[in-house]
């Protein structure tokens, strides 16, 4: 592997761009026999909570066009478990690991990033604050840029380690939420999360998924991702790791010219494992036949004609 | 195999809306009758998620019998040699074949597959199963033949167009009569592996049933196949299964 | 046609329920030589504002997975010539007319009103408030609760119409703004709208549209239609008539179970112009068959199980 | 025609990623060469938008060149015999045929549609047009022997596999010379139009261009396929167009 893939994106230097989206690569040691997984640029593991939660009355998952729904209810295996049992394997394994964590208050979200401050091993932190704030009402942290930055700024004042914050589709105003995180101390911002959606079984005549909604991800909100990547990147200055519905180079290529400095293939792992190593090989080979490094691509759809 | 992108080596078409791919893996399959693949085609975007298969034959080769039921697989069922899959397995927990009981083995619709699979290694093992078959009529009896030359085949149709006329748990309660030593091992419809189960806990046999449910990864990584279990929580169906101990799912109430 | 598919919606009683959403079926009249326009539910035209407009910079559409998206920029002839010349033929053709509206401010909104309460022919008015207001620093009307029932009940106060307003899935949240509408004398709330999305040529390294960004339609947003007028059913009491990526009886169901009294079908008009009619002719043998009536269907899925 | 649900009834492969769809029209399709068609098939969700094609034969049946650039084209290209398609149409403005001016007929790759339609129809008048044909290679030349049947037919491709090697405009030059009471109709590459209609404008010969830009509705409904006209404005390709006057679009200037 060249250096035309290398990505520096603030504190974090990644050996490729392409990392494998939350939720959607277990804790990344499922795929050891599989994939290559110390190749992949990171490993973004499932969300992690100071509990265990096993998440969601069934159905979890229903498929749309070009996409899918999920309600899988952040089931994950808890703080305790992750840092004892799965982070030795990760480090074995030579995996970049990002921690994802989520919370429903800001000191379980400053709680849980303390206890990884300790751990070995972490490339950076993740908080996924598109989650229900049970001190405001449930009114989720992602929707506004004073919640964001709240959460942010008291993670920051307790983390070492590289920061980034993951932005909603939900978002009333996404550039808002952007700079709030910014200003909060952000080093990276990733987008986008889910946006939520639901399928009516027309047979039972009710909701297709057990929790009524769920959370719309696959190549159907590509256009949404890009557009709001494409509108951060003119509101903020850290860099961005866009997702949503990247399956192909042109995905990938679509995501780094609107602004992404890196990129995180989610739903399309499960067709294909691989695909994220496919997907560097792909990028590599195009940057060597223009002679270019990635990083060269990041943006370059905003210059004027 | 693991994981492979490899192409279709030949296509037959058992039954009306039915079809058996076969493919090449670059490394035999060791699978265990019950374990499975997911599979993809290089459809585009639509429908986004691989979908499930039981393994028919592993070695070299790996097939799987695709019954068209939606999108995905309409879209598998159409294929043609020489095109292009993405395949990855074998995935689960297969049957856990008892060395003494009577083998008995009780396939609806396209549950016949893993069975089939079964009833060959057992065979190749000088062990000769009882293979029950149900299904609606005659045209929904995929692979019946291949069965026969390696069981003693006892076939039901709801339409009474070939076999005995009404559904499989008939000639079971039989069947199990004459061999009560036995082990039941099932794949088919919710409805009919819940009957089938009611019939083992009663006749006191033990029974090992093939789940579905909808699947993201197969992998025991996107927790999308929950199943709750009778003493609460939750099952995975790719990981804990899809073989299940009847009692686990049905609880020993059945 | 029997009385299965008769649709009452407040003061506004239709046929069927299948009206063909503003922007993708014209004004009706083009269409005359191809489809039995009389027989459709309604046609909402082309949104029409006071001065005509020659819309944006091209290209104007891309293709999405599952989707597209637009930048028209509203082109339109504008009230005269739509009333002097249009309204003639679709009074001779008998089609049951619902005239979609925009503008930019509440002023020019109660004009266009006003003028068409003179006009004969017309069975409904429908408000397109996803425009930018240009005395609220270009915030669209359609993003909070308040801006939409200012302008909605500017309007009520001059229009004896059966009054619809049109919300965007882009509102911040979307049943403060059905309840805004609804408060301020709307009759019936039509929903959604398209959301914005981006395409980037990567040849060019631009994004595909004139516009840059543009509105996303078709069977990709379905699952976000399906939502919100799921949730909006339990937020207003006033019929809903859903659309957002109709190109099936089975989404048509969707939209029904989930409380769409009446649906609007849009991007599938492209590929098959007469697609509601065929659509409602399976609805009807889909109602026969069950021995049950349309309305029958309208908000089941929030039945409890 | 107007509007139908109909299937496919012939298909032919006049060359490499070029598919010739025939299919029966309820009622004769009165077209003029130039004319299109917006067609869809049964292939669900993506792509949503039909796609634009230029009548190859009017009648009882209709037909359409495909040529395999992107998905839609690429799903067309692949469908059978009696395959479902959704077809409307005629639409459009065609070529308006001069009277007396000498028919001179340039088309570029899958611009030949419209033009092979023009150079029948102008051969059972009696008049034997004059067909410049330019191409990539000698792969990219669907049709040619259908055109030296009724045409004179002059071939041009820019790697001398078959015919004058370089651009169709080199031998454009020479007819106009012979022939300068001559009409140009065009259809191919937007580069391919320019450079005829600059080489029109030199000899002073009228030329008419069919144009292309992406369409959803194909009715003159949308406003999507608009081109901005040289005097400020814009031109709708499906209804304007496709075929224009070449000044109205690319100005006296050139
Ligand atoms: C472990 C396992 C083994 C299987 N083995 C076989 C096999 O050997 N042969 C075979 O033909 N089929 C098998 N199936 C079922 C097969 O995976 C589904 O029929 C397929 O996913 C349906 O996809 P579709 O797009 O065609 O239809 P969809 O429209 O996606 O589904 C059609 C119907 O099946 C339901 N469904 C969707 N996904 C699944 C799923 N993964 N499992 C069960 N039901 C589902 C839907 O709710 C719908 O009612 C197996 C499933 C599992 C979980
Ligand atoms: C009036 C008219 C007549 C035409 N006649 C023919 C014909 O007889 N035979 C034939 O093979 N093709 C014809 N075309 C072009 C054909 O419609 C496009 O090639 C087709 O729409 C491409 O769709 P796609 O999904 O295959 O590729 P896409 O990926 O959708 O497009 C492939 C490439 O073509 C561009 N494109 C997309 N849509 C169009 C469009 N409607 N017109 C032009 N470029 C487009 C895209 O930007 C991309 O660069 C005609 C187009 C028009 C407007
Ligand atoms: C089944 C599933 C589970 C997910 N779980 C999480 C999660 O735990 N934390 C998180 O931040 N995002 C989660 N996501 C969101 C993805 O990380 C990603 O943001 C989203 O799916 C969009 O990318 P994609 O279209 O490539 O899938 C999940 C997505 C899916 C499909
Ligand atoms: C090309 C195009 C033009 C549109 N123009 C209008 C418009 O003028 N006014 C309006 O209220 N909605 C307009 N819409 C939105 C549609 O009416 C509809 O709300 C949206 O497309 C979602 O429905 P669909 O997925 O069935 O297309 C337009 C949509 C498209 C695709
Ligand atoms: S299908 Fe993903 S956990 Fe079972
Ligand atoms: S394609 Fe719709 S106006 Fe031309």
């Amino acid at each position: 592997m060249s250096d035309r893939l290398r990505t520096t994106l603030g504190p974090l230097s990644l050996e490729n761009p392409f990392i494998n989206a939350s939720g959607t690569f277990g804790y990344g040691v499922e795929y050891a026999g599989f994939v290559d997984v110390a190749r992949l640029g990171g490993v973004s593991v499932k969300g992690i909570s100071l509990e265990p939660r096993p998440g969601n009355m069934p159905p979890r998952t229903a498929e749309t066009s070009a996409g899918m729904l999920n309600s899988i209810g952040l089931a994950n295996i808890g703080i305790d478990a992750f840092v004892n049992e799965t982070m030795p394997q990760l480090r074995d394994l030579g995996v970049t690991v990002i921690v994802n964590t989520f919370a429903t208050s800001v000191e379980d979200f400053v709680e849980l990033a303390t206890r990884f401050e300790q751990v070995e091993g972490i490339a950076a932190l993740e908080l996924n604050i598109s989650c229900p704030n049970v001190h405001a009402g449930g009114m989720h942290f992602g929707v506004s840029g004073e919640a964001a930055a709240e959460v942010t700024g008291a993670v920051r004042a307790v983390t070492s380690l590289p920061l980034m914050v993951k932005l909603s589709p939900e978002a009333g105003d996404i550039c808002d939420v952007a700079r709030g995180v910014e200003s909060a101390g952000a080093d990276i911002i990733t987008m986008i999360n889910t946006i939520r959606g639901m399928v009516i079984d027309v047979d039972r005549q009710r909701p297709m998924l057990g929790q009524k909604m769920g959370g719309m991800s696959g190549p159907a909100i590509k256009p949404l991702g890009v557009r709001m990547v494409y509108e951060v990147f003119q509101a903020v200055d850290i860099p961005i790791i866009g997702m949503g519905g990247i399956s192909c180079l042109r995905d990938v290529l679509e995501y780094m010219l609107a602004g992404s400095a890196a990129v995180q293939v989610g739903t399309a792992n499960y067709a294909e494992p691989g695909i994220s190593l496919r997907l560097s090989d792909e990028l590599e080979a195009y940057c060597a036949e223009r002679d270019i490094s990635a990083a060269d691509l990041v943006g370059k759809a905003h210059q004027a004609d | 195999m693991k994981y492979l992108r490899t192409r279709i080596s030949e296509v037959l078409y058992p039954a009306p809306d039915h079809a058996l791919l076969r493919f090449s893996a670059d490394q035999p399959i060791p699978a265990i009758p019950g374990e499975f693949v997911m599979i993809r085609g290089d459809w585009g975007v639509h429908p986004v998620l691989p979908r499930a298969f039981s393994l028919v034959e592993s070695g070299d080769i790996g097939s799987v019998l695709v019954k068209a039921v939606g999108p995905g697989t309409d879209l598998l069922a159409g294929m043609q040699e020489d095109d292009e899959l993405v395949v990855f397995g074998p995935l689960g927990q297969g049957y856990e074949v008892h060395a003494e009981r009577t083998p008995v083995l009780v396939a609806g619709g396209v549950g016949v597959a893993p069975l089939l699979f079964l009833a060959r290694q057992l065979a190749e093992q000088g062990r000769k199963a009882i293979f029950l078959y149900g299904a609606r009529t005659e045209n929904d009896l995929p692979l019946s033949e291949d069965i026969a030359e390696v069981a003693e085949l006892i076939i039901t149709t709801e339409n009474g167009s070939v076999g005995e006329k009404g559904l499989i748990t008939q000639p079971l309660v039989r069947v199990l009569e004459e061999h009560p030593y036995a082990q039941i091992y099932t794949c088919g419809p919710e409805g009919m592996l819940e009957a089938v189960a009611k019939v083992a806990a009663a006749a006191d046999v033990p029974c090992q049933v093939a789940l579905e449910a909808p699947m993201a990864c197969g992998m025991g990584t996107c927790k999308g196949c929950a199943v709750p279990r009778p003493d609460g929580g939750y099952k995975y169906v790719c990981y804990d299964g899809p073989v299940f101990e009847a009692q686990d799912i049905y609880g020993t109430a059945s």
